[in-house]
């Protein structure tokens, strides 16, 4: 480590390990100092962002404090570093202990390298060739464990199991939720839910990882290949705008598997579940293999040449006849700042201003503001004090949702103001209100807020609050939140869809600005923010997301858009492309939906396949490279849009690679500004119910919704209404009875859950699902009736 | 002396007549040529020719595909993708040996841990069309059919020395 | 989300003002330590035995993972899972009681019951625990505890005495 | 005036007395050659940096392709590097039968030299008998590795497998009858090592005959001697070893110069020319077979007598015989990780040497500490030999390059690696 000894610092030790002086900080363990001067410790249960169990024993050492020897070999995860200690890593009785253990943990281990998914990436197999012998003494029976159904995700062979605990630590810790318990004693000591029922930790994915052995591994991977084979690769995952870093695991082409890329600033050392299986989407059978035109009424499959000049014909004669004008373009907020760059030039080339990728927004009123975090992702985690307005974290954004448990775990105090109670894995306060509610609620907060803090509340505000005055609940969020050293006011996903969404944002910046807290958007898609970059959108006086399908246009450019789910309307969105004259659909994905609106469908590639950038939502720029071969005759979107752009005959489309295109962006890094106040009538003004929704964890986008075994996962559930228990009864319906709802014209019959965390006057009904397609607007007036 | 020896043998082809006599000796000895391919060297029941994958004698395929004989291969000359089969055992769904690529290494076979892929003693095949020398895995375990008992007979034999 | 309590359910008023009892020995934020004494309050209260509702119980009512909980019931020999008879018997075959012969003594008794270790006399009346580890009366080996009571210095008459006077 | 103008000559690559893929271009004035300019890399397979992408073991099977006319004393060259670097300790009776082989080795690219030099320069019937011997000995490479030349057969720490205790035999067939082949399996009645001492038996008359055919005949003289002159000088100048520096009279053996294996415990003669001809070189390569002879015949004895094992115990290094693999949870991980990752070999750097048929050839292995080496480079003896053409040649007749291609002992497969 460092040469150079620092006699003054009282918080460091000297200790000596194999012989080299180093200074090492005071109460840290052996086990740290040697990581950090790249001394190798053998270790199974000891992991550096998990609390020490010191339950595998490999890592033993010999130790010597003031000349005196440690009478037995002691754990390097465990032993605290003194000074003047002097550790032996490699001595012979220290070889001899290690040696030792490691026989240990193999007499019950089962010959299972040949079929093992671990075989060759074991940590158990690596530390028995460096540190264990070489022959079996032992000749006894092993034990045997029967598996267990650990769920769709997570493949279990508890045989193998070493007992590190790292799984069941993990899923306490920072899953937040003890599911797995190590029951038994002794060499009847087994990894188990006890319960039976499966992992539902929105991060389960990770104790693959952690599992020193094949005890714990991925179940769509499993038995399909070996460490060995497969070549790594850099990503940025595609689901969230945290920008997971990723390596992608391929093979011939083919994506096997996605794991982690430590980045301590961003995801750490871990990736949400959805990250890490939505690859096998891939290669559901949904995928377009080649491009398809819908000529006469009938789909045909035909080569990129004519489905391209068919697309750009048919373009050009809505162009020709009613303008630009007549041209909507929708963007997925999950495409690369290249794609969205080229569409833009794109569209206005082609003389229209209609292009947007905020699908899932509201309320377009408060204009060009780019929405960003305000902060670094890392600073969450040390937050005293934090509001989370209108956001389902966990599903939104599991990473940051990891965030906030931390800085809740470090005493922080976190508060949700939500359209309904989320079930939390960690201590916070929830404050529930109708949507309707939701302004007058938050006014009442900065009432609260502006209380505790002594500073004065702009008129306005007070009007908003409707002549009520703050309640006891609204004077200890506000507590929650004022006076803290670094706090953050956060607004999610359901206060962007809601209709009022721009007065939600006004009001958590003055909330903000009272409690001296930063503000922050919690955009939800990969390249939310990278949209304000590239400027895929109606800068010129164009129509937005919710405008172009609510006054249907004659033609439409979907790019990567399934609007049925993606859409705030699915109602309109469905209504207005169906009946556009013509439009062109760049899509990885076929279904019988997009058959029925689309008339060209163009296969483009998709997470993996494409090189890109994506901007996360503290503004941080991440490019990677196309890693898979595209499937079919697929290609990377970029691609297929510098050739639409040459066969319009504009001009700047003869890019060679996708750097070009990223060239061309500007660099500057985007700031986060506070939303400012201004007065706008509030939209939402339905007495009755109103429905909000939210995307489901494993719904956001169109490859999440094909990843079957995140469709088979318990987040997974079909489309339902979900009501309280008042508002049931006051309806007459009960749990696991059809509801029918309407919203506008809109209709459809659904099962209906009776569920206390909805508050009353709102009905949730998550968006996206197979089941609510069609409905109307995801936050809105509906009616519920027995069906 | 040696000099009118020496002038005599040169004179009289001496050592051409004696070369003449070794093989004028062997013109009248028996033949050791060999009627191929009706008669046959012998052949050691270490021979590394053609691949066969081998079944457990209850019918069941041996392969697991642990993909040993694939990392272990020098020449990149199998190729394997495997997958769960129906009753949850790991399995090949592929299993290729480019005999172009292969080079009769017999690595494969010393690293099977199942004695699954093996090297018999045939050594005369040949192809006919390109896309030939890509041995299936049905092909494998037909090889495998065919010469099991002798396969069985030489590993039985061979196995003190392994 | 309101669910339903389970502690409220299983728990009975004299169930909880006894493991409040034990939960008052320790410090407030320790709640937890008393998993042990609660555990055995709901074991004493159904007959023996604890049931999984009864594990959930417990976990909520002390504010812990119901994991840890399952971890706690499963380590200790003396939490019995599954339905016991009305008669635990121990009998120690750990190494001092082993050396004194209490491998006869298990022969004698399993023979007497006609069940083996683990079992439950089909009349219910005793359960013949699997011990494991030393029950620390190895000065009296070889011993058995039926019931939480030692008994010590056996012989197969003595054992015959003792399981004969069990109802 | 008439003009004078030399002639260009292509020597190969599909000349068949030029051997292997030659291209020798000639500068020729009338007859006799002015220049000659050997061209290489027509072979060349990259194997260095083969050896250089693949774990240390799954490189042996190339090395046989090196030289393949002496497939086991390439092997054994770059098994010993890596031995070195490692330290580790190859168990002597697989050093015995790795020496034992290295001269069957020599023994056979000897045979093949000579014969085919022999049918260069015109003589047929020595390469028959020659090879119908090399029959016979790569039988013995099959009996104990499964293949006839690429035998892969030595290993870091020892050899694959011991000796067979029997050989194959003859079977019947309608050309034979009962007594003939009675006859034919005489030798193969008992184990190996009976085989191989029944052949060295009878091997030391052998060649007499081929002597008898070759070394007092006057045209095989008249081609050979004489040509292809190198002086002791030159010959260590131009880097030239075994039997090209043996000829010219320098002994200089690696078998006793620097003894490796149990060439030390053997009791053998380094045979050495005068003139530095051809006809000397081949009067080394024959007494070379004799020696060779004597050297295997100890061997024989030896291994008779001491029975053991002929792989290292180290299985951090060695694969653990398939019963333990098959049965014990260590000697199964590490079966598998030898068999994936294979072993790492410490940092450092070495040169190891054998006295290959052909000369020295080494091999020089770079590690960093991983598991497959950072730099290969093979010491190809034949590189040196070719590079000498030139000078050989000068002055020779286009006739007399044909023998000096024979007498250097060419084998692309070594010098393109």
């Amino acid at each position: 480590m460092n040469a150079k000894v620092d006699e003054q610092n009282p918080d460091l030790v000297t200790i000596t390990v194999d012989g080299v002086e180093m200074q090492v900080p005071k109460g840290s363990m052996i086990i740290e100092a040697t990581d950090a001067a790249d001394i190798d410790v053998p270790r199974f249960c000891y992991h550096k962002k998990l609390s020490i169990a010191a339950s595998c024993r490999m890592c033993l050492v010999e130790t010597e404090i003031g000349g005196r020897p440690a009478p037995k070999p002691m754990p390097a995860c465990a032993t605290p570093v003194a000074d003047g200690m002097k550790v032996f890593t490699n001595s012979p009785k220290a070889l001899a202990a290690q040696r030792g253990v490691m026989e240990f943990l193999l007499i019950n281990h089962p010959l299972d390298c040949p079929v093992c998914d671990q075989g060759g990436e074991c940590e158990l197999q690596d530390l028995a060739m460096g540190y264990g012998r070489s022959v079996s003494r032992f000749t006894e029976g092993k034990r045997i464990f029967d598996d267990e159904n650990l769920g769709p995700l997570i493949d279990s062979e508890m045989t193998r199991c070493i007992h590190c605990t790292r799984c069941v630590r993990f899923l306490q810790e920072v899953g937040g939720q003890k599911e797995l318990a190590g029951i038994g004693r002794g060499e009847h000591t087994m990894i188990t839910t006890y319960v039976r029922e499966g992992i539902k930790s929105e991060l389960s994915g990770n104790v693959i990882d952690l599992c020193p052995v094949g005890a714990l591994v991925s179940k769509p991977f499993h038995y399909r290949a070996r460490a060995w084979e497969l070549l790594s690769h850099a990503a940025i995952a595609p689901h969230d705008s945290v920008g997971s870093n990723l390596w992608l695991h391929h093979r011939r082409g083919e994506v096997m598997r996605s794991v982690p890329r430590e980045n301590e600033s961003i995801n750490e050392v871990w990736i949400s579940d959805r990250d890490r299986f939505s690859y096998t989407a891939m290669y559901s059978e949904e995928r377009l293999q080649r491009p398809l035109i819908k000529r006469d009424g009938q789909w045909a499959e035909v080569d990129w040449e004519e489905a391209l000049t068919f697309a750009v014909s048919g373009l050009r004669r809505v162009l020709e006849a009613d303008g630009g004008e007549a041209l909507g373009t929708l963007v997925s907020p999950t495409a690369t700042l290249e794609e969205m760059h080229l569409l833009v030039k794109l569209v206005r080339g082609l003389g229209s201003d209609n292009i947007d990728h905020r699908l899932r927004r509201g309320d377009f009123r408060d204009g060009e503001r780019a929405p960003m975090l305000g902060l670094p992702i890392a600073a969450l985690e040390n937050l005293d004090k934090a509001l989370v307005i209108g956001s389902d974290l966990r599903s939104e954004l599991p990473m940051l949702n990891h965030r906030l448990r931390k800085a809740s775990l470090k005493g922080g105090q976190v508060s949700f103001l939500n359209p309904r109670e989320f079930e939390l894995n960690f201590d916070a306060m929830q404050l529930a209100a109708a949507p309707q509610r939701l302004v007058r609620e938050l006014a009442l907060v900065a009432q609260a807020v502006a209380d505790a803090s002594g500073k004065a509340l702009p008129d306005a505000v007070n009007a908003l609050a409707g002549g009520e005055s703050a309640s006891e609940e609204h004077h200890v969020l506000a507590s929650r939140l004022v006076g803290g050293e670094r706090a953050a006011v956060l607004v999610g996903a359901l206060a962007e869809a809601h209709p009022d969404g721009s007065v939600l944002r006004a009001l958590a910046a003055v909330i903000a600005e009272l409690a001296g807290a930063t503000y922050g958007d919690l955009p939800s898609a990969a390249n939310s923010v990278g949209g304000w970059i590239a400027g895929t959108l109606p800068r010129q006086g164009g129509l937005n997301a919710r405008a172009m399908l609510e006054q249907p246009r004659k033609a439409y450019v979907l790019f990567n858009v399934e609007p049925e789910d993606d859409c705030w309307n699915s109602a309109a969105a469905t209504a207005a492309v169906e009946s556009a004259d013509f439009v062109v659909a760049l899509t990885p994905f076929v279904s019988d939906r997009a058959k029925a609106y689309a008339d060209v469908l163009l296969p483009i590639g998709t997470f993996g396949e494409t090189s890109g950038t994506y901007v996360n939502l503290e503004g941080r720029w991440q490019s990677f490279g196309g890693i898979a071969a595209p499937v079919g005759e697929a290609r990377p979107a970029w691609r297929v849009l510098r050739v639409l752009g040459n066969l319009f005959a504009l001009e700047g489309f003869d890019y060679e690679e996708s750097g070009e295109v990223l060239a061309e962006l500007p660099k500057a890094a985007l700031e986060s500004e506070r939303p400012a106040w201004q007065d706008v009538a509030l939209e939402l003004q339905d007495e009755g119910l109103v429905r909000v929704a939210g995307a489901p964890i494993y719904a956001v986008d169109a490859l999440v919704r094909r990843s079957q075994p995140l469709q088979d996962m318990p987040q997974s559930a079909p489309a339902a209404v979900h009501v309280g228990s008042a508002v049931a009864e006051a309806l007459g319906l009960a749990e696991g009875e059809q509801a029918r709802v309407r919203q506008g014209r809109a209709e459809v019959v659904l099962p209906v859950v009776v569920d206390d965390a909805v508050p009353a006057g709102t009905v949730w009904i998550p968006a996206a699902l197979a089941g609510a397609r069609g409905l109307g607007a995801m936050v809105g007036g509906i009616t519920v009736e027995r069906a | 002396m040696q000099a009118i020896r020496n002038f005599f043998k040169t004179f009289l082809l001496w050592e051409l007549l004696r070369g003449m006599m070794v093989t004028g000796r062997y013109l009248v000895r028996k033949k050791f040529t060999i009627e191929y391919p009706e008669e046959k060297a012998p052949q050691s029941h270490r021979f590394r020719g053609l691949h066969a994958l081998r079944r457990y004698p209850n019918g069941e395929e041996r392969c697991i595909a642990c993909k040993l004989c694939e990392a272990v291969c020098p020449a990149l000359a199998i190729t394997i993708d495997s997958a769960p089969r129906e009753d949850g055992t790991r399995r090949t769904t592929r299993y290729e040996i480019d005999l172009f690529k292969c080079i009769y290494c017999g690595f494969c076979e010393e690293s099977c841990p199942v004695d699954s892929i093996v090297e018999t003693r045939v050594h005369e095949y040949f192809m006919e069309q390109r896309g030939d020398n890509i041995f299936t895995k049905p092909q494998l375990l037909a090889m495998g059919d065919k010469y099991e008992q002798q396969i069985a007979a030489d590993r039985a034999a061979d196995a003190p020395y392994r | 989300m309101k669910r339903e309590s389970i502690a409220e359910k299983v728990l009975t008023p004299e169930m909880r003002a006894e493991i409040d009892h034990w939960i008052s020995k320790y410090p407030p934020e320790r709640k937890q330590s008393a998993v042990i004494p609660a555990l055995h309050v709901c074991q004493d209260a159904n007959g023996g035995w604890l049931a999984r509702e009864h594990l959930d119980a417990v976990a909520e009512y002390l504010e812990m993972a119901p994991a840890t909980v399952y971890e706690v019931a499963n380590f200790y020999s003396m939490f019995d899972l599954e339905p016991v008879g009305r008669h635990k018997v121990n009998i120690c075959t750990n190494i001092s009681c082993m050396l004194r012969g209490s491998q006869e003594i298990v022969e004698h008794v399993e023979k007497k019951l006609g069940i083996r270790l683990g079992e439950t006399t089909p009349d219910n009346r005793i359960t013949l625990k699997i011990e494991e580890e030393c029950l620390a009366a190895c000065v009296g080996a070889p011993m058995m505890v039926v019931d939480g009571h030692y008994y010590t210095d056996l012989t197969t008459e003595k054992v015959d005495e003792i399981l004969d006077k069990l109802e | 005036m008439a003009e004078f103008r030399n002639y260009t000559l292509n020597f190969g690559p599909q000349h068949p007395a030029a051997h292997g893929v030659l291209r020798l271009v000639l500068e020729m004035e009338g007859e006799v050659v002015r220049r000659a300019d050997p061209h290489v890399g027509l072979l060349h397979r990259a194997t260095e940096k083969l050896a250089e992408s693949k774990p240390f073991n799954q490189s042996i099977p190339y090395m046989d392709r090196l030289d393949y006319v002496s497939m086991m004393c390439n092997e054994h060259a770059y098994v010993m590097a890596i031995e070195r670097l490692l330290g580790l300790e190859v168990p002597i009776r697989a050093q015995y039968i790795r020496v034992m082989f290295d001269e069957i080795t020599r023994i056979l690219n000897h045979l093949m030299n000579v014969g085919t030099h022999a049918l260069d320069v015109g003589a047929m019937a020595v390469m028959l008998y020659m090879f119908r011997e090399r029959e016979e000995l790569m039988d013995v490479y099959e009996a104990v590795s499964g293949a006839r030349m690429h035998a892969a057969y030595y290993r870091v720490g020892g050899v694959y497998r011991d000796l067979p205790n029997r050989m194959p035999q003859y079977q019947p067939s309608k050309y034979r009858s009962e007594a003939d082949l009675k006859r034919l399996n005489e030798a193969r009645q008992g184990s190996l090592l009976d085989f191989i001492e029944d052949f060295f038996d009878r091997f030391p008359k052998l060649i007499d005959e081929y002597e008898t055919l070759l070394t007092d005949n006057r045209i095989w003289k008249q081609r050979l001697v004489g040509v292809g002159v190198v002086s002791p000088e030159r010959a260590l100048q131009m880097g030239m070893s075994g039997p090209m520096l043996r000829g010219s009279g320098i002994e200089w053996d690696l078998r006793k110069k620097q003894p490796y294996e149990v060439y030390d415990r053997l009791d053998f003669d380094i045979p050495v020319g005068v003139n530095g001809d051809c006809y000397d070189r081949y009067l080394v390569r024959i007494n070379e077979m004799r020696q060779s002879t004597r050297i295997i015949k100890q061997c024989v004895q030896w291994l008779r007598e001491n029975p053991g094992p002929v792989m290292a115990d180290n299985h951090k290094v060695t694969p653990p015989s398939r019963e333990q693999m098959k049965d014990d949870m260590e000697s199964l991980i590490h079966h598998f990780k030898l068999f994936t990752e294979g072993y790492s070999v410490p940092p450092g750097e070495v040169y190891a040497a054998i006295e290959h048929p052909k000369g020295e050839f080494g091999i020089y292995l770079v590690s960093d500490g991983a598991n497959k080496p950072y730099r290969v480079k093979i010491r190809a003896s034949g590189f040196a030999h070719l590079s000498a053409m030139d000078e050989m040649a000068r002055g020779h007749m286009l006739a007399d390059v044909v023998a000096i291609i024979g007498t250097q002992d060419i084998v692309f497969g070594e010098i393109d690696r």
